[in-house]
């Protein structure tokens, strides 16, 4: 039964909880957290059989660079991952179109992005061919090993 | 001073960097391969890049890797650590040669000291004393004998094209000479074709001992006294302590006069260390590290100075802002590497922390990256913590050591803990009386 | 029924409470942490099978004295504790005959032992009637606070 | 050198003592209520004896419990720690009928100290400052006004019958003397029937700075410099260091000279402290702590003394081995107190504790008896870790304080670790340009 309280009840949904609860599992992470503004929420799981990890949780230290989850967990199905650390272009020249766009059909070998690293500039080459899902890096990102780039499915 | 420095190195002393960086008000970028996504200095830094796969080759040692991670982050300088790139002059000149500082010494100066030859030419002349020797070929028998009054017995004949202890016998006295000398020949050319032989001092139970050195850009020199690592496993060092029982102040400044001497010559910069076997009251040069070792903190902790941060320091080009003479040696302090490894057959022991809870109070440092739920992963090397303890005396700091080491609980993994806690109570090591050859015989490795 | 303060209560609803700690059991999570602006709302289970309990295994301390678990873990039924620290005698005097010996059957009230400290006889006294079970310890043994004594059923 | 000391305390504190018995090799007794069976001075102690149900008064000040304990077990001395039995003067005289050792000062020094009017009398005779007043009532506006000008203004109108700030007046200046002199009388008269005052010196913003002294037997006293503590809240203190930032080398040589001196006529024995108010340039006497002091670490880390080291030698006979030319203050120290505490609200947070990992490194003390999976019993005092820190000089022991800060993890319970880490950002604490009343102020819980 809903509350009737003039103040709403205080908590997150039910169904958003269990959404994140289903992704934890999906993605074998232990926590979800979220904020916007001045809402957050977080969700966790220890490891069941396992103690639970007790992580130095560092203080204050914020990351610019946040260490990729993806590198220990394993990217998603489709991924096209950086094979090396470097800034990442998603065209060949500044100004020149994308070399992909996400609904573009590939073929395997075709080249996707550009990863430059120590002033080479090294093609990263479609694995199969399929359709691109979602490119996950900006252009003249930072990229770092294993961090996904692009899905082609 | 530098804005952001990049940690090139992983576990303990990756989380010593970061240490002396955030206690200089320096952001730090941590790299790590995949292994490593949960360690602790990639935790607590302020940035942290993947560089690539568990492999050291992939990942610590992938140059390229490195110097991209420091410019896609915009770090002003890299810190190598030990291990890993810390020796690698191609390393040191392809980050300079990106505009970034590299903390250590110029790319010349570790090709020198990389070179054992090389180094031992360089420190005979500016007057370090290296193992007398023929330095070359000894052609005949009476050569042999003239260099044999000359060098002080024992000497060692040894085979120019050998190895692996064929071709080489020791003589005592001169009377043994002939004997020796016939039969290094015989057996050097029996087991490698070549009967060419050189003559060395023969040193039968030398200590380790090396001096630490700070040198900055303006041409000062320091050195920090010595640390005796004659306490060693297959040449590795087990615990460390200074000052060395063997030494007394004479010879420290005697020596520290020499070294500090030699470098100030050489133009070198940045910290290093001289190592020395050291038997009746003589030092005989072996090698120079040309960057921060594993057992640097017991000099820090009779020093009272921060290795790391005067690395940084003079990296950025301040000099160094005290004398010999305001340095002053207080207490004494002993270092325990405690290796993920079993105790008695030193097979490494990976794998997930359990219950973690290190020696704390008066007088105890821990350097570790280890924590409760941390996952010791097998690709790398097996040290895992460091205890370091000071004492105002020796016996203070065996005293702490001892109840420091009771304290130390480290579940999950097997540890080399229960071989120091059986070292500190042995008469030879409460005694100081030991060589580089003492460990293995006392752990009946070794006749 | 609701307060009828003119503060509300201060704390979450039970059932806000009830709701999420039954999401927890049903996603198998461990913790739901909530936020919006100043309120916040975190509700965690810690791991079900028991924490191991990481103590510190004081490496080589051998105890002479060894810490009483019935202290901790409660005395078993019908046990007699010391109520002191102390020393234990089971007779009146050296040489006399035991206050009491398995297979007695007591009163409430009757002198079981003796326990000495700082120089003051402590008689300890039968807390029912009954039959003496066992006795715990010996002549003149060091007892301390809570140690069982005896067993009287 | 005693064979076995009875550790009469918990947590911390008891945990130190063991600490320091072990390192002089003698056996220890932990003596424990049924909630602390599972405490860490319980487990590594060579023997626990349980002595009482949670109550303290029931265990931890049961003097015949802990003094049973002590014969069952065979104990040379008791070392009461601070707090609970460690200033009662009836416990150390009973410890000594039983012809064991109380590890502190005579049971009649304790009386002494204990009695705060006996204590400033006896300060006064032996030449150590306190605030100075009129040392009796004041009958007429006369004899304060003579008084007024003799002690220096701002001068304190008490009631001598009063508390809680009734029938107290502050006068600045002669002008407004006769004020507060007649309003004080008429608020105490209404208040409590009796309108006799006082006059003392009103000190507006001092600091609380104390010095750490070592009596032997033997007629030898030695101060070890100061504490400054006056980051109080509610009267607890919540951080020290040494040196205090307000004293300059002349003013701590003065004033320990001063200290010194009283106690080596007074024939105290073993450590001690002089608590002081310090404003202006000026030190007056509060009180004398007979005991250990939770905030000794400090000194230990400028001074490189273990002083509970340095009482079990005393205690046991032993001179003190050093003079007072032989003491160097090296560096500079900070401890903080961290407490089981809400840091906004300061509720008590006892409970489990989940992760625990304290950080490591150069320079880094921590005092504490907690670990992973510890129970903190809401029976006794919050105060469950202390961090002290070291560096050679102030800024880099701050910079150092906040990286330590940064890196503790105490999972599981709330504590004060979050009021430190802003605490050492503040620029007020950074220059050191702080009184007693700054720290409540700037958490806005006094204007």
């Amino acid at each position: 039964m809903p509350t009737k309280n003039a103040r709403p009840e205080f908590g997150p949904s039910s169904a958003t909880v269990r959404r994140l609860a289903k992704l934890l599992e999906e993605t074998g992470l232990t926590e979800i957290e979220y904020q916007d503004g001045t809402r957050r929420l977080k969700v966790a799981r220890g490891t069941l059989a396992a103690p639970a990890a007790a992580a130095p949780a560092a203080a204050p230290a914020a990351r610019a660079v946040e260490a990729v989850p993806a590198a220990s967990e394993g990217p998603p199905a489709g991924a096209v991952t950086s094979p090396m650390v470097g800034t990442c272009y998603l065209s060949p020249e500044p100004g020149a179109p994308a070399f992909v766009k996400v609904g573009d059909k590939v073929r395997e070998g075709q080249t996707l992005v550009i990863v430059e690293a120590m002033k080479v500039m090294n093609p990263i080459r479609s694995p199969r061919g399929g359709t691109v899902a979602s490119i996950a890096v900006e252009n003249g990102a930072p990229v770092e090993y294993g961090e996904v780039l692009l899905v082609v499915e | 001073m530098f804005e952001k420095v990049l940690i090139a190195n992983r576990g303990e002393i990756a989380l010593r960097i970061h240490r002396a960086c955030k206690e200089l008000g320096i952001r730090t970028v941590a790299v790590h391969s995949t292994a490593d996504a949960d360690a602790m200095h990639v935790r607590l830094a302020d940035e942290a890049v993947c560089i690539g796969p568990p492999p050291a080759r992939d990942s610590y040692l992938n140059k390229a890797a490195i110097i991209s991670a420091a410019v896609i982050t915009g770090a002003d300088a890299i810190h190598p650590g030990y291990g890993f790139l810390s020796e690698n002059a191609d390393f040191a000149r392809m980050v300079e040669e990106h505009g970034i500082v590299f903390i250590g010494p110029s790319p010349d100066h570790i090709t020198m000291m990389g070179d054992k030859i090389e180094a031992k030419r360089a420190m005979v002349s500016l007057g370090v004393p290296c193992v007398p020797g023929s330095d070359g070929p000894v052609g005949d028998l009476e050569t042999a004998v003239k260099l044999g009054a000359e060098i002080g017995y024992p000497v060692l004949i040894k085979a120019a094209g050998g190895g692996g202890g064929k071709g080489m016998k020791v003589a005592y006295d001169a009377d043994q000479l002939a004997e020796a000398y016939r039969g290094a020949r015989a057996e050097a050319g029996a087991a490698f074709g070549n009967d060419v032989v050189y003559i060395e001092k023969y040193l039968d139970h030398p200590r380790h001992i090396e001096f630490q050195i700070l040198a900055d850009a303006h041409g000062n020199v320091v050195h920090l006294g010595e640390r005796d690592c004659s306490l060693q496993r297959s040449h590795q060092k087990v615990l460390e302590e200074s000052p060395s029982p063997a030494l007394n102040a004479d010879q420290r400044h005697e020596m520290g006069e020499v070294v500090t001497s030699a470098l100030k010559k050489l133009g070198y910069r940045n910290a290093g260390t001289l190592e020395f076997l050291y038997q009746d009251g003589r030092f005989y040069f072996i090698e120079m590290n040309t960057r921060l070792q594993v057992e640097h903190p017991v000099t820090e902790m009779i020093c009272g100075l921060d290795l790391v941060r005067e690395q940084i320091r003079i990296a950025s080009g301040a000099p160094i802002a005290y004398t010999q003479a305001d340095i002053r040696l207080q207490g004494h302090a002993i270092e325990c590497r405690v290796n993920a490894e079993d105790p008695e057959t030193f097979a490494p022991s990976p794998g997930r922390i359990a219950e973690y809870h290190p020696p704390g109070g008066l007088g105890v440092r821990v350097d570790s990256a280890l924590y409760s739920g941390y996952k010791v992963p097998s690709n790398y090397d097996s040290m895992v913590a460091k205890l370091i303890v000071h004492g105002t005396s020796r016996n203070e700091c065996l005293m702490r050591l001892r109840r420091a080491l009771d304290e130390y609980v480290i579940g999950g993994i097997k540890t080399t803990l229960p071989l120091h806690r059986k070292l500190v109570q042995t008469p030879e090591f409460i005694d100081g009386r030991y060589d580089i050859h003492w460990l293995e015989r006392w752990m009946g490795l070794k006749k």
